[in-house]
């Protein structure tokens, strides 16, 4: 196992990753006799692509549901930039740079694909309704600088073509896409990424991949991500944390997580390459 | 074919996010606005006005402002009622010189100009609908839409107790004294048609364009976000409470607008009860989903339909003339026309499809609807007793809601955009 | 197992459709597919090239979702369908499993798939042998049995709308997308379901697959769909030798898979689309 | 005993069986909101149209008399004959058959998966649609609706509780209304038959399983015709008897149509899903309406009722936003 | 043509008291038309319009019929009458609004167009109290009255004359107000039960009154203290009750009953000839009667103006004069088949409203039958006309009203 102190490490491909970033302590979560999430704790460096792997019902979803802020944990502690989180509404949270994308896609129906990559950059328009309802002035103004941002986003992703398309008509993996979009488009300093693969061929997984990878190269962007394609999963995290009946089962590079018996039995069934 | 976008390029994004993006869209906009303007005054009467332009602009402003909350914001609300007495009431009393009470002592304020009476009245409706908001916080869906009915029967309770809100007169009715802009009269007995409608036109293209701003730009998005998915919303950073207690407060600013100028302009008096109760809050609902949710244009289509259609009914079957007038006659041509139209369609689905009602074969009830209202119109009227045509009509109205829902579920607006659409492509089917 | 050229027997055909969404949206431009009874057929393609668009043309779902079949005929065991209410169709045994699980959602685990067997009318000791029969396939429902479907995991979920379409006790079933959102384990398992049922009970099989991988390997039969269209078809051995399915559809190039790291160029252009 | 206290008691009982009567109406709204996560609207006019359709059918009245007097010029208005109420009842209560199948094969078939304010929006079209029919059908005047139920005070109860004042002589006992406690055993009747239904019958869980998700329902072969027909075949018997309670009691005539207003803050309390809800949320509003007119009433002006109820409710669901019985509504990600 | 618009109600919540109202109006010009041809020898047209008692509505047909040249606007509605009264005064139209409407303007020193004979509201009031005194031997002092009204602009109109009668008189008054549309009123009814109020009175419309004089006879009420305005007392208002509703009070200000010879013209000229506006079956009721009674009113008014301006083909303006200067007489009455079918008074500028004569008919539930019990008698000007001054009044300074009539 690296050193998982708070130092940074080097990655084998000689990437350089900072001090953590978030941490989570001795999270406990539980829905009524449901316990999702037992006693867990891990940490997330800058700049490192973590992923979060496990059996379905293993508590995936809520973890990051609890870094959002959506779920409150009964216990445990949240710490984030190195300072502990206070209880916080999901809102405040993804203003201090924590974006996300959803398992089942939770893109705004009604709106095309700009707006929807337009609600990503929310948290940096600061105009007032009045002005707003003037619109020449400062609203144009803000409007057009962000729709900027947007559109290198939406280059940089590739669906320009569909920039006016109501996402309501999308196939699954182009909806997938637009949410990475949204989420890129606020600049978060964090991403969480649930099952970003899920219902894509090889082709568009690579593609995905691509994004991924040069979003974290890029923008230094740090990502926690959680994918059932262990051939993602392996080549694209930096550390894993394989979850099981709300447990944390295992913590490491792939390679370490590949070969621990218990994930193997867990959930790999046989062992993966 | 007939509808072009090619060749109109756009180099900046301002461009791009204008309304109407389209060359030929917009040259219709400016050319409606023309005739709106500068034709329409020269040529109205009283009738035109008081029964059709008038209701027509301040239901418009109505439906914009729960268009907002309901269409774009998502939060359903059957409160508009009550909202519209708000701005009524707070009109009259801005209009006839607000009274307050401080130790005993009473201080009135002089009596405000209408426009600002008007204006004020609308903030004043704006701080009651965050106030009603509120609980949306908590409560969704049809939960909310029953729960905003409280500050339906409760605002107009409240504005049948207090007398302080209607100047303590003895049967609790409140008039609209004579007030003018620039020496023309625009409220009271002595009004001329053309000022009245002036005066709700300025007002209501001022409220389409600021809402059109709003809705394009972030608030817009933030309210579409919430209403498309609020959990979502929440999670990439939208903050429910101001969301959508500023939707609550836009909305019920135009609400209150529509309300006073309903009050002031429209009718001149008023009973609570009568003029804003719930009947009112379920008609400006009708117009927003049948104009279509969401979208600025449709609000005003709805408000259109459903004050044109009772009219245009009784005109066809319970009025009865014995020569045919020239907007009969006119009006008979275009209905002949539409006929024409419709019983092609018919035929092209039937043979395109095998089946009567299949699709958008619902060609042939249309074609049935405007034949009949060509031969009505021809004849100038059927003469029917009224009770027959007033049940009748609320069969037609009915039916053609649901009509119109099954044909397209978006609204007016949508089947505008969707016939757009086949223009634009004509006569290529694809 | 079976091999397409050992049957010809088929069961379901779909005869060069075309479906339009919204009177204007032109979504399949003429499909024909063939499923032999007792196979298990794979239909494979990109995002949106039209395979959910298929199954729900077969299965009479396009109408509540404003979609329309304006060309062409489905026909299941030489019966024209396109008439026919998807609950006719259930009756004469084609089930779907819709993609995105499309649980409902205030009904329990067990509800949901009780509900699964409204079309039976062979009893509750029947009905309730099935029940077992999936909780064996799905242990894990059998845990969760009495919680709300809305708050089961993604994967649970899955495993409910699997379960339930099965107990229908169908013939042919479409299986939209099975494999999305399950762990591995999970998908070899259900792959595995598939494979029993198809072999034990004779069940016939169209899916809709992205993970041409897997699915390359139990089927015996595929189709692959770009844009609308048929665009090649045949033995699943053979698709999987094809270079072009290789490369594009399992991610292999002439040196085993590749890593996901290594993907550099953006977008190759797909030969047959030239 | 005080005035005050034995008075407030006697407000509370009424309340109890005001809230009744408002639960029978709510009944319908849960039946077809439960099966098809459409809230119908028209639940009102249907109890006016069925039991407007009760009187004409009773009276052997000609459907359509007045139009098709004024078309044809003809003079026809009764068939001349009087049927027994029993008979009278099954007839409509069939009619109200039809009338679910009409329904379901020219609106509701055609808006499978949409939206609920879309489908809502359709009830309201079809509320208009009926009441116009209603009115055509059968005349837009009062009619005396009487099936034999008692109605008044019951004397005997009064006579019987005389003793509780302990001295106290303003009162002369408990003032119940007979037809209010028959429309309680009713009530009670059909809230049990219904809950047994939607709970432990297949049909009830396809009932439920089509409001969750009309594709999902569809695909795996629930008939949502045949279910919509029942259920708004149900709803129809419910909107017959809430008609023959409210119109017993006021005359069958337009206002009839406007208990859907009493009604909604009962469902709204209840939970729109919940049958046990519509009854228990009955209850609430019936007393605390009654209790408030009682007590705050005077103070403000009176006529509180209206909005009080609403607010009730709303209070309630700040609380449990799905109301008391109702389906926790399921928010996740 | 003569036109008179009817703004009638033949649908919504209000239909029941709209029809025969309606039916009545049309009837009697039908009946002019028919065996007079007409007024003066000008036929008569009664254009109806469908208000639904919707104010929008009312404008909608206000604003469609005038142009026909209206000569005088009965929207028996008194939501649609304040809405009407800025602008028929604006357009010279004169309104007769019988017994609902507008109070105050019966003064027509202010209210130039808008006419309010032969009684309004408060004179109503007064005449329910006055039947009361007349029961009690003159002294009601220390008696329960009870108010059960609409709770509307309608229903509040007798509160403050009632007010001052229970200060003059020293009666306890007590208000219950009940709301639009009047369908449930346990709560009042029960208070009722608890206060025991001697006498109730009643300001409903629609389904109100029938549930409310269901709720009487629950508590058992005894009817003859029940005392309903000229709104709640006709026959569909007490037949729900059954025999419960025997004896149960109402204010009137035209007799009831189908004992007049002017019923028999009606059905030989009208209901025979299959002319009647509605089925021919209301004829006699209440307001059947109430209806033909305005039709005859206004067409009195018409050859009033007729004889006044020497021309048959009169202007609205001109109707304006024959209203102020009608006169209603017994001998005039009984020539129109008439006799003692309602109270004789006349009309002057000042005074829009007559001398409000108002009588009492009480219900004979074993014959179906209303019967008058009173004559036409007076109400308490001395009470009222301050009142309807001190409106008026400050209605006038609002708008600057330039008072007429000097
Ligand atoms: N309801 C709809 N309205 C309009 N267009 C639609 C609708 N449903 C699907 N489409 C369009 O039809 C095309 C095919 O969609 P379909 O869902 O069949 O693809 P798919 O092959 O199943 O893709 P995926 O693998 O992502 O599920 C897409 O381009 C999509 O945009
Ligand atoms: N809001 C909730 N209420 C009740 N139970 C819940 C809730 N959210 C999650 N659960 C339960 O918690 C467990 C973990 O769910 P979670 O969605 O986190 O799983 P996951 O690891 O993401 O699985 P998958 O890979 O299938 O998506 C599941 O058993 C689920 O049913
Ligand atoms: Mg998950
Ligand atoms: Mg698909």
């Amino acid at each position: 196992m690296n050193d998982m102190s708070t130092e940074g490490y080097t990655t084998a491909d000689g990437r350089k990753i900072g001090g953590t970033l978030m941490e989570m302590k001795n999270i406990t979560l539980s829905f009524g006799g449901v316990k999702a999430i037992t006693d867990i704790s891990f940490d997330i460096k800058e700049g490192e692509i973590r992923a979060i792997i496990g059996p379905n019902g293993a508590g995936k979803s809520s973890m990051l549901n609890v870094i959002s802020g959506f779920y409150i944990p009964q216990q445990g502690e949240v710490w984030y930039q190195g300072a502990k989180r206070p209880q916080m509404r999901p809102y405040e949270v993804a203003r201090q740079g924590i974006a996300r994308t959803f398992q089942n896609i939770a893109l705004f129906d009604g709106m095309s694909v700009l707006d929807n990559v337009m609600t990503g950059r929310l948290n940096h328009m600061t105009t007032g309704l009045f002005a707003q309802g003037l619109w020449k002035g400062k609203a144009e103004r803000e409007e057009v600088e962000n729709r900027e941002r947007a559109e290198k986003i939406i280059d940089f992703l590739e669906i320009q073509a569909i920039r006016k398309t109501p996402v309501a008509r999308l196939p699954y993996g182009l909806k997938k896409r637009v949410e990475l979009a949204r989420a890129l488009a606020a600049e978060p300093s964090l991403l969480l990424l649930d099952e970003p693969m899920a219902g894509m061929n090889v082709e568009e997984k690579e593609d995905m991949s691509r994004f991924i990878l040069d979003v974290n190269d890029e923008f230094g962007t740090t990502i926690a991500l959680i994918e059932h394609d262990m051939g993602v999963v392996m080549d694209l995290s930096d550390r894993v944390v394989v979850m099981d009946y709300g447990k944390k089962i295992g913590d490491g590079t792939p390679d370490e997580v590949r070969n621990n018996q218990d994930v193997i039995d867990a959930y790999l069934g046989v062992s993966h390459d | 074919m007939f509808y072009r976008e090619a060749g109109d390029y756009k180099t900046s994004y301002q461009d791009d996010g204008q309304t109407f993006p389209i060359k030929f869209d917009r040259y219709r906009y400016y050319f409606v606005l023309f005739v709106a303007f500068a034709m329409v005054p020269f040529l109205i009467n009283d009738y035109w006005v008081n029964a059709i332009f008038l209701p027509f602009l301040i239901y418009s402003i109505a439906a914009i402002g729960l268009n907002i909350l309901v269409g774009y914001c998502g939060q359903v609300s059957l409160g508009t009622g009550g909202f519209m007495a708000v701005g009524a009431y707070a009109c009259y009393k801005f209009m006839t010189g607000l009274d307050i009470w401080i130790d005993g002592v009473q201080y009135a304020l002089p009596p405000i100009n209408i426009f600002f009476s008007v204006i004020l009245a609308g903030l004043v409706t704006a701080v009651v609908g965050v106030l009603f908001g509120l609980p949306s916080l908590r409560i969704k869906g049809f939960y909310l839409a029953v729960a905003t009915l409280a500050a339906q029967f409760f605002l107009v309770w409240l504005f049948n107790k207090w007398s302080w809100a209607y100047n303590y007169s003895a049967s609790g009715q409140i008039n609209a004294p004579e007030r003018e802009i620039f020496g023309v009269a625009i409220t009271g007995p002595s009004t001329d048609a053309w000022a009245t409608y002036l005066f709700c036109l300025v007002i209501a293209a001022l409220c389409a364009i600021v809402a059109r701003n709003l809705t394009r730009g972030a608030s817009g998005r933030k309210w579409m976000a919430i209403r498309d998915m609020d959990i979502a919303a929440e999670i990439i950073g939208v903050n429910p409470l101001k969301a959508k207690l500023s939707a609550f407060a836009v909305s019920s600013f135009y609400i209150g607008i529509a309300g006073a100028l309903f009050f002031a302009v429209y009718l001149g008096a008023v009973e609570v009860g009568e003029a804003f109760g719930i009947q009112k809050s379920f008609i400006v609902l009708f117009m927003v989903i049948i104009g279509g949710l969401g979208s600025i244009f449709g609000s005003f289509a709805g408000a259109a339909f459903l004050v044109l259609l009772p009219v245009l009914l009784k005109l066809m079957l319970a009025d009865s003339t014995d020569e045919i007038s020239g907007f009969s006659s006119v009006m008979s041509w275009v209905f002949l026309v539409a006929f024409a139209a419709a019983v092609v369609m018919l035929v092209i689905n039937i043979v395109r499809t095998r089946s009567l009602i299949a699709g958008a074969g619902v060609g042939w009830i249309f074609a049935s609807i405007a034949a009949f209202m060509a031969y009505a119109l021809t004849i100038g009227g059927m003469g029917w007793p009224t009770d027959i045509v007033a049940h009748l009509q609320l069969v037609i109205v009915g039916a053609l809601i649901i009509i119109f829902l099954i044909a397209e579920p978006h609204g007016l607006a949508q089947l505008w955009r969707v016939a757009k659409e086949k223009l634009r492509l004509w006569p290529f089917p694809h | 197992m079976l091999d397409a050229g050992e049957t010809n027997d088929t069961v379901l055909e779909v005869n060069n459709i075309e479906v339009i969404y919204n009177h204007v949206i032109l979504v399949l431009k003429g499909v024909s597919l063939k499923v032999p009874k007792g196979g298990i057929t794979a239909l494979l393609g990109g995002n949106g090239a039209g395979k959910t668009t298929t199954l729900k043309a077969i299965s009479n779902l396009l109408h509540s979702e404003r979609g329309e079949v304006t060309k062409g005929s489905v026909s299941y065991r030489g019966e024209i369908t396109q008439h026919l209410d998807p609950a006719d169709l259930v009756k004469r045994g084609v089930i779907q499993v819709m993609e995105g699980r499309h649980c409902f959602e205030h009904l329990t685990v067990e509800e949901n798939l009780l509900t699964g067997a409204y079309t039976r009318t062979d009893g509750k000791g029947a009905v309730d042998a099935d029940l077992e029969m999936v909780y064996n396939y799905f242990p894990r429902l059998k845990e969760r049995r009495r919680s709300q479907a809305g708050y089961t995991s993604g994967g649970e979920q899955q495993m409910v709308a699997i379960g339930r379409a099965l107990m229908s006790r169908p013939e042919t079933i479409l299986l939209d997308e099975p494999s999305m959102g399950l762990a591995p384990q999970l998908v070899e398992q259900i792959f595995g379901i598939v494979k029993q049922l198809n072999e034990g009970e004779g069940y016939t099989f169209l899916l809709a697959e992205q993970n041409t991988n897997v699915a390359l390997r139990f089927a015996h039969y595929g189709y692959i769909l770009e844009s609308g269209r048929v665009v090649m078809d045949g033995p699943a051995k053979e698709l999987r030798e094809n270079p072009d399915v290789k490369e594009f559809y399992l991610g292999m190039s002439d040196d085993g898979r590749k890593s996901f790291r290594d993907v550099r160029s953006y977008r190759r252009r797909k030969r047959w689309l030239s | 005993m005080p005035d005050n206290l034995i008075f407030g008691i006697e407000v509370f009982l009424n309340g109890l069986m005001a809230g009744v009567l408002y639960a029978l109406v709510a009944l319908g709204f849960v039946l077809i909101y439960k099966a098809s996560g459409i809230f119908n609207y028209a639940q009102g006019v249907m109890a006016l149209f069925a039991a407007a359709t009760l009187v004409g059918i009773m009276n052997g009245q000609v459907p359509f008399s007045h139009l098709i007097n004024a078309m044809f010029g003809t003079e026809v208005h009764h068939f001349g004959w009087h049927l027994p109420a029993l008979l009278g009842i099954l007839l409509t209560a069939a009619f109200m058959v039809l009338l679910a199948w009409l329904v379901q094969k020219f609106v509701f078939r055609h808006l499978v998966g949409q939206e609920p304010i879309i489908l809502f929006m359709a009830t309201i079209g079809l509320a208009y649609f009926l009441e116009g029919i209603s009115d055509l059908m059968w005349g837009s005047e009062i009619k005396n609706l009487d099936v034999g139920l008692p109605q008044g005070a019951s004397i005997w109860l009064e006579d019987s509780t005389r003793w509780m004042g302990f001295g106290n002589e303003n009162f002369y006992g408990f003032f119940i209304d007979k037809l209010d406690m028959f429309a309680t055993v009713i009530a009670a009747i059909l809230v049990l038959a219904l809950v047994i239904f939607s709970q432990y019958s297949k049909q009830g869980r396809a009932m439920r399983a089509v409001a969750d998700d009309h594709q999902a329902a569809l695909s795996v072969g629930i008939n949502l015709n045949f279910i919509w027909v029942m259920v708004w075949s149900l709803a129809g018997f419910v909107a017959l008897v809430a008609g023959i309670m409210w119109g017993t009691k006021s005359g069958v005539q337009f206002s009839l149509s406007l208990i859907a207003l009493k009604a909604l803050p009962v469902l709204m309390l209840g939970g729109f899903t919940s049958i046990p809800g519509a009854i228990v949320g009955g209850l609430i509003i019936g007393v605390g309406e009654k209790l408030f007119e009682f007590a705050v009433g005077p103070m403000v002006g009176g006529a509180t009722e209206n909005w009080f109820a609403y607010v009730l409710a709303l209070i309630f669901l700040v609380f449990r936003p799905q109301g008391l019985f109702g389906e926790k509504i399921i928010e996740r990600v | 043509d003569l036109v008179f618009p009817s703004l009638s109600y033949r649908t919504g919540p209000y239909a029941a008291g709209g029809i025969p109202f309606a039916d009545g109006y049309a009837d009697y010009f039908t009946m002019l038309n028919e065996r007079d041809g007409g007024i003066g020898g000008i036929m008569t047209k009664v254009p109806e319009c469908e208000t639904g008692y919707n104010t929008e509505k009312g404008v909608e047909c206000y604003e469609s019929t005038k142009g026909e040249g209206a000569l005088v606007y009965q929207p028996l509605s008194t939501g649609i009458t304040y809405q009407l009264i800025p602008k028929v005064t604006a357009d010279g139209i004169p309104l007769h609004t019988m017994g609902y409407g507008r109070t105050s303007a019966a003064n027509g020193k202010v209210f130039s167009h808008v006419f309010n004979y032969p009684a309004n509201y408060w004179n109503g009031a007064s005449v329910a109290i006055n039947h009361l005194l007349e029961t009690n031997g003159g002294d009601i002092k220390g008696k329960k009255v009870a108010l059960v009204y609409h709770n509307s602009a309608y229903g509040k109109e007798p509160i403050r004359t009632l007010e001052e009668l229970s200060t003059k008189h020293g009666y306890e008054l007590s208000l219950l107000p009940v709301d639009h549309p009047g369908q449930e009123q346990k709560s009042q009814w029960l208070q009722i039960r608890r206060d025991k109020p001697d006498y109730v009175i009643m300001y409903g419309w629609g389904v109100m009154n029938q549930v409310a004089i269901q709720e009487a006879a629950n508590i058992r009420f005894n009817m003859e203290n029940f005392i309903g305005i000229w709104w709640s007392g006709a026959e569909h208002d007490v037949t729900p009750a059954g025999d419960a509703a025997n004896g149960y009070k109402s204010v009137t200000f035209h007799n009831v009953g189908s004992d007049f010879p002017v019923f028999d013209d009606i059905k030989t000229h009208v209901v025979d000839k299959g002319l009647a506006a509605g089925a021919g079956d209301q004829i006699g009721t209440v307001l059947y009667n109430r209806g033909m009674y305005a039709a005859m009113l206004a067409a009195e008014a018409a050859k009033k103006a007729q004889e006044i301006h020497g021309t048959a083909q009169i202007t609205p303006a001109m109707m304006r004069d024959g209203m102020e200067a009608l006169e209603i007489t017994e001998e005039g009455m009984t020539a129109l088949g008439m006799p003692n079918f309602g109270p004789s008074f006349a009309v002057s500028c000042e005074n829009h409203g007559g001398p409000g004569l108002g009588g009492i008919t009480q219900w004979n539930a074993a014959d179906k039958k209303w019967n008058l019990i009173s004559d036409f008698g007076p109400s308490d000007m001395d009470v009222i006309l301050p009142l309807i001054t001190a409106d008026s009044e400050a209605f006038a300074a609002e708008n600057n009203i330039e008072q007429r009539c000097n």
